[in-house]
């Protein structure tokens, strides 16, 4: 994908040249190692400070409406995910097609960064990226891994690494993943007994400190007052109680149901390492199966749960 | 001031021995990293874990704490009245904290413990804790505790100071507290002070040349003003998504929020961990919000830490360098970073 | 250790609908514990956390004056979840007050001084505790001269009432009432919005004379410039502040200004004292 | 969707109801209501969603 940065960079100096954007929101190099921070540039000199890499597994889409000027249009850098985030934005009134300028990147995937971690007792100190092999330097050792061996669980089941839309394509196109079983994952829990599945819940959001990360690192979740922060009336108790946890996550996850692209934000931010995808992916799979639904693909649709069509499934209602 | 040397083989026998005496608290992973948590009678102390996820203010500071209760059934004596819960504050001993974290306790009772009001509950929990802390032979990529008026083998706020020697700890008996806890566990071969200060300052020599070091010696001489109505929070703030990791790993960031609820006839006040970096934090009933915009959170944070906090305390800034809150910030937040800005700031 | 956090039991003795529109009542308390009121010992300008036991608490400013004993009185407007059932209890009910909290208005730099008292709307509580303080007779004779400017949208909206009506006969106060608008003939007081009022019957400034301005930020904010033509100085002029608070005690860390915590430090601050400050209020 | 997600949470799927009742189908409404508490009974006492202060 490093080839793709010097598109991007040129194609980012020029818009802003000609002032056909006003601002460019896309990655930075960041601080530490296997870190990366979206970074909203305004002026052709600093075009320089974009990266695009293995690490920026943020969503931008989460970015574009709080930036968006009253005239002219903002550029954004898009994978496949943020592209499709961008069509929800977009079918959903957040933002229009002609306020943005996308400039698409072909993405081959994201590393689990805690996947890395966990290769190494010690801090990792340097991390070079060089296509798909990644040199990881830590004081006791050094070690290349392939990143295809390092992916995120999202991107390794990503069936939508193209963008779905833009103005502009920052590379080739490159070739889609067919899966046999995509939703694997949500299968092995549907087979466990639901004594078993309430344990693995329980387990999975034990260290939850209800920072919100999960929830902010979605573009979805726009709402100007979130249910958890309504006080009359108070929806959802605010405490460490595994009662209020478990609601918080339960309806956040339901809020995105049939509107969730699987970007993988909300685990890439989460400071605990909790993998909240457990949740949304089983709605993924239904909206899949009950309405033939992947969000984010089509800008004429709404999501299922939005419209009514006498052919929804309704052998629910008794 | 005593130094003691107790054999790794002989470590985890002290502590089952100390368990007649204190709650013990250390470190103990789980697929979710590694955190300071209550241990179970079964389970040792992970000594060698590297930072804790989360901070150990959580010993003193639960993220939710029940405070008060009260019945609402009238016909029971002193309904609606709020009466104090129970609290267990008999001893503890945390096990492998490290300085930074211990001058964090330090700074958090500043706020917990002052001269108009003590907060019973952090008062109390802090008066049973014993701290036994470890050096950090081998900082971390974020570590900048030497920046911060400590630094891996700082002594403050610690019973004990220890070094992982391979084989075995060298342990500095800094206070009574601590002469207590070592005595507890049985652990009382002496060692020579000499000899084993100058361990000690080797082993901290050695880890201080892997910190980075950030100034922040012009921070007390700005203006709030100038700092506050600065440009370069626009930028700073840009990439925040106003979860509230930063603060909640913070193992110096104090506030709370109180809430009640209730159960049948039950009412139970009790609070929880705030963040300023939630718009909710200083939502008027009326609608006005002062810190209405991310922007102005983030800058309240960061103001608070690094120049609110140095001018209201003169203890310096509200910040240990544990570099938690750059390791787990979603969107790579660098509070070095911003401290260099803020150090470097020039108002036109 | 004494906890700060537990509230002192109180019985709702008196419930009053302070306004026409009912969104203020005013709630009259009476400690279930008479040793209580004796540590509940506050001056004009303070404020409490009235605490109802499963709902929450709410930072209030003391409506009574320390002068008034066997009771405390709070003004309470309905606006969130706890001031909403704060209006539907009932006189008898029992429930909770912590405070005395907060700083107060600087009654010992205020001896010897002419005071003018400057209210808008619902923010006259502590005002009135202020009045209801000067004018008792042990120490009326404490203070120079008292004028007060007080507004409202419409005679029904003041709080107060009768009060109001009383001081404004006497000749030790001298009371500037004035009201938005009305289309009552009767209305023989101002009409006008508060910093008109001010600017034509506030006394100027000399070195002796100190305002306490308390009221919605779009009064404050044309009252200040007001106050300024009159000559009085940043320090010569005293404000309370209100912002979220929780703890009340100092703790909790929302309240702050810059590095002055508005529940500890304040409420009352001069404009000196806050135009040092970022305005986060 | 939502039966399905609390069903895969190990929530048990008789303790989510839908139904279309008129506001003239009071015997529907008494009908249904009584069919939810019966099922939801048998499914034991479970506190999955239920906070405990006494803790």
């Amino acid at each position: 994908m490093d080839t793709c940065i010097e598109k991007i960079r040129t194609i980012c100096a020029d818009l802003l040249a000609k002032g056909k954007v006003q601002k460019v929101i896309g990655f930075a190099e960041g601080s530490i190692p296997m870190a990366s921070r979206p970074i909203a540039v305004t002026s052709k000199e600093d075009v320089a400070k974009l990266v695009f890499n293995a690490t920026c597994g943020l969503n931008l889409a989460n970015y574009v409406s709080d930036v968006l000027p009253k005239e002219g249009k903002i550029a954004v850098t898009a994978k496949g995910c943020d592209s499709r985030n961008l069509v929800t934005h977009m079918v959903e009134n957040q933002v229009s097609r002609d306020q943005l300028y996308i400039i698409g990147v072909p993405c081959t995937g994201m590393v689990d960064k805690r996947k890395i971690a966990a290769l190494f007792e010690d801090e990792i100190t340097d991390f070079i990226e060089d296509g798909d092999t990644l040199t990881i330097v830590s004081p006791q050792k050094k070690e290349k891994v392939s990143k295809k061996d390092v992916l995120r669980h999202n991107c390794r089941v990503c069936t939508h690494r193209n963008p779905v839309v833009f103005d502009v394509m920052a590379a080739e196109p490159v070739e889609e993943q067919s899966l046999d079983q995509p939703f694997a994952d949500v299968d092995h829990i549907a087979a466990m007994d639901p004594a078993a599945r309430w344990a693995h819940f329980q387990e999975l959001t034990k260290n939850c400190i209800r920072c919100y990360a999960c929830r902010n690192a979605c573009p979805l979740c726009y709402c100007p007052t979130c249910f958890v922060d309504e006080s009359s009336p108070q929806w959802v108790g605010k405490g460490q109680d595994k009662t209020d946890i478990n609601t918080f996550h339960f309806l956040r996850a339901f809020h995105c149901a049939g509107r969730c692209t699987d970007c993988g934000a909300c685990v890439e931010a989460c400071p605990m390492g909790i993998n909240v995808r457990d949740f949304t992916r089983k709605l993924n799979k239904d909206a899949l199966e009950l309405f033939g639904w992947e969000a984010g693909l089509d800008m004429e649709k709404r999501p299922p749960l939005d419209v009514y069509s006498p052919d929804d499934p309704n052998d629910f209602i008794k | 001031m005593n130094f003691i040397t107790i054999d790794k083989k002989d470590w985890t026998t002290g502590i089952d021995k100390s368990r007649e005496t204190y709650q013990v608290f250390g470190p103990v992973q789980d697929e979710n990293g590694c955190q300071i948590k209550p241990l179970a009678p079964d389970v040792h102390p992970l000594m060698d874990a590297g930072v804790t996820v989360m901070s150990p203010k959580s010993v003193l500071f639960p993220q939710t704490q029940k405070m008060l209760t009260a019945t609402l059934d009238a016909s029971i004596e002193d309904h609606h009245v709020m009466k104090p819960v129970k609290k267990d504050d008999t001893p503890r001993v945390v096990l492998g904290i490290r300085p930074y974290d211990a001058r964090a306790i330090l700074l958090v009772k500043l706020n917990f413990d002052n001269p108009d009001y003590q907060d019973p509950y952090w008062c109390e929990a802090y008066a049973a804790t014993t701290f036994v802390g470890l050096g950090v032979n081998h900082p971390g990529p974020c570590d900048f505790s030497t920046s911060t008026g400590c630094g891996p083998f700082s002594e403050e706020g610690l019973d004990v100071l220890m070094a992982d020697l391979d084989d075995r700890y060298l342990a500095k008996i800094l206070t009574e507290k601590g002469e207590t806890w070592a005595g507890a566990c049985g652990f009382d071969t002496r060692a020579d002070a000499a000899e084993s200060q100058s361990l000690f300052d080797i082993l901290r020599k050695e880890a201080e040349k892997n910190i980075t070091s950030v100034d922040t010696d012009q921070l007390s001489e700005k203006s709030i003003l100038d700092l506050y109505e600065a440009p370069f929070w626009d930028d700073v703030a840009f990439s925040c998504i106003n979860c509230g990791t930063c603060t909640f790993v913070c193992p110096t960031c104090w506030c709370f929020d109180i809430q009640d609820e209730t159960k049948h006839k039950t009412a139970v006040r009790f609070r929880n961990w705030d963040t300023c970096m939630s718009p909710l934090f200083t939502h008027h009933a009326s609608g006005h919000n002062p810190r209405g915009s991310k922007v102005q959170r983030v800058r309240q944070r960061f103001m608070h830490k690094l120049k609110y906090f140095v001018d209201k305390y003169d203890q310096g800034i509200m910040c240990v360098g544990c570099g938690r809150c750059v390791a787990s910030c979603p969107v790579n937040i660098d509070i070095r970073e911003v401290c260099t800005i803020m150090n470097n700031y020039e108002s036109k | 250790m004494e906890n700060p956090y537990v509230p002192y039991p109180v019985r709702i003795d008196d419930i009053e609908v302070a306004t026409e529109d009912k969104s203020l009542k005013t709630f009259t308390f009476v400690f279930q514990n008479p040793a209580d009121e004796e540590k509940f010992a506050y001056k004009a300008g303070q404020f409490a956390e009235l605490s109802i036991p499963g709902v929450g608490e709410i930072p209030i400013g003391i409506a009574s004056s320390p002068v008034e004993k066997g009771f405390v009185k709070f003004t309470v407007f309905r606006t969130g979840m706890v001031t909403t059932h704060l209006h539907n209890m009932k006189k008898g009910d029992i429930m909770g007050i912590r405070g005395p909290l907060g700083n107060w208005y600087p009654w010992e730099k205020l001896e010897n001084k002419n005071v003018v008292i400057i209210g808008g709307g619902f923010a006259f509580t502590t005002l009135r505790s202020s009045i209801v303080y000067m004018l008792d007779p042990a120490n009326r004779s404490r203070f120079k001269n008292i004028d007060v400017v007080y507004g409202a949208r419409s005679p029904g909206m003041l709080l107060y009432r009768e009060e109001l009506f009383d001081w404004e006969k006497r000749d030790d106060i001298n009371m500037h009432i004035t009201v938005d608008g009305t289309d009552d003939p009767e209305w023989q007081y101002h009409t006008g919005f508060v910093p008109q009022v001010v600017e034509k019957n506030a006394p100027p400034a000399d070195e002796d004379t100190y305002a306490i301005v308390c009221g919605p930020p779009i009064m404050i904010k044309f009252t200040q410039p007001a106050l300024t033509k009159l000559g009085y100085q940043e320090h010569q002029i005293i404000m309370s502040l209100e912002n979220r608070m929780k703890c009340g005690i100092g703790m909790c860390g929302r309240c702050n200004i810059g590095k002055e915590l508005v529940c500890k430090d304040g409420p009352v601050f001069t404009l000196e004292q806050i135009n040092q400050t970022p305005k986060e209020y | 969707m939502m039966g399905n997600l609390l069903e895969h949470m190990g929530v048990e799927r008789d303790r989510l109801h839908f139904s279309w009742i008129s506001s003239a189908e009071a015997t529907k409404f008494v009908d249904v209501v009584k069919e939810i508490s019966d099922k939801v009974r048998a499914l034991d006492t479970d506190k999955k969603f239920a906070k405990d202060y006494t803790k």
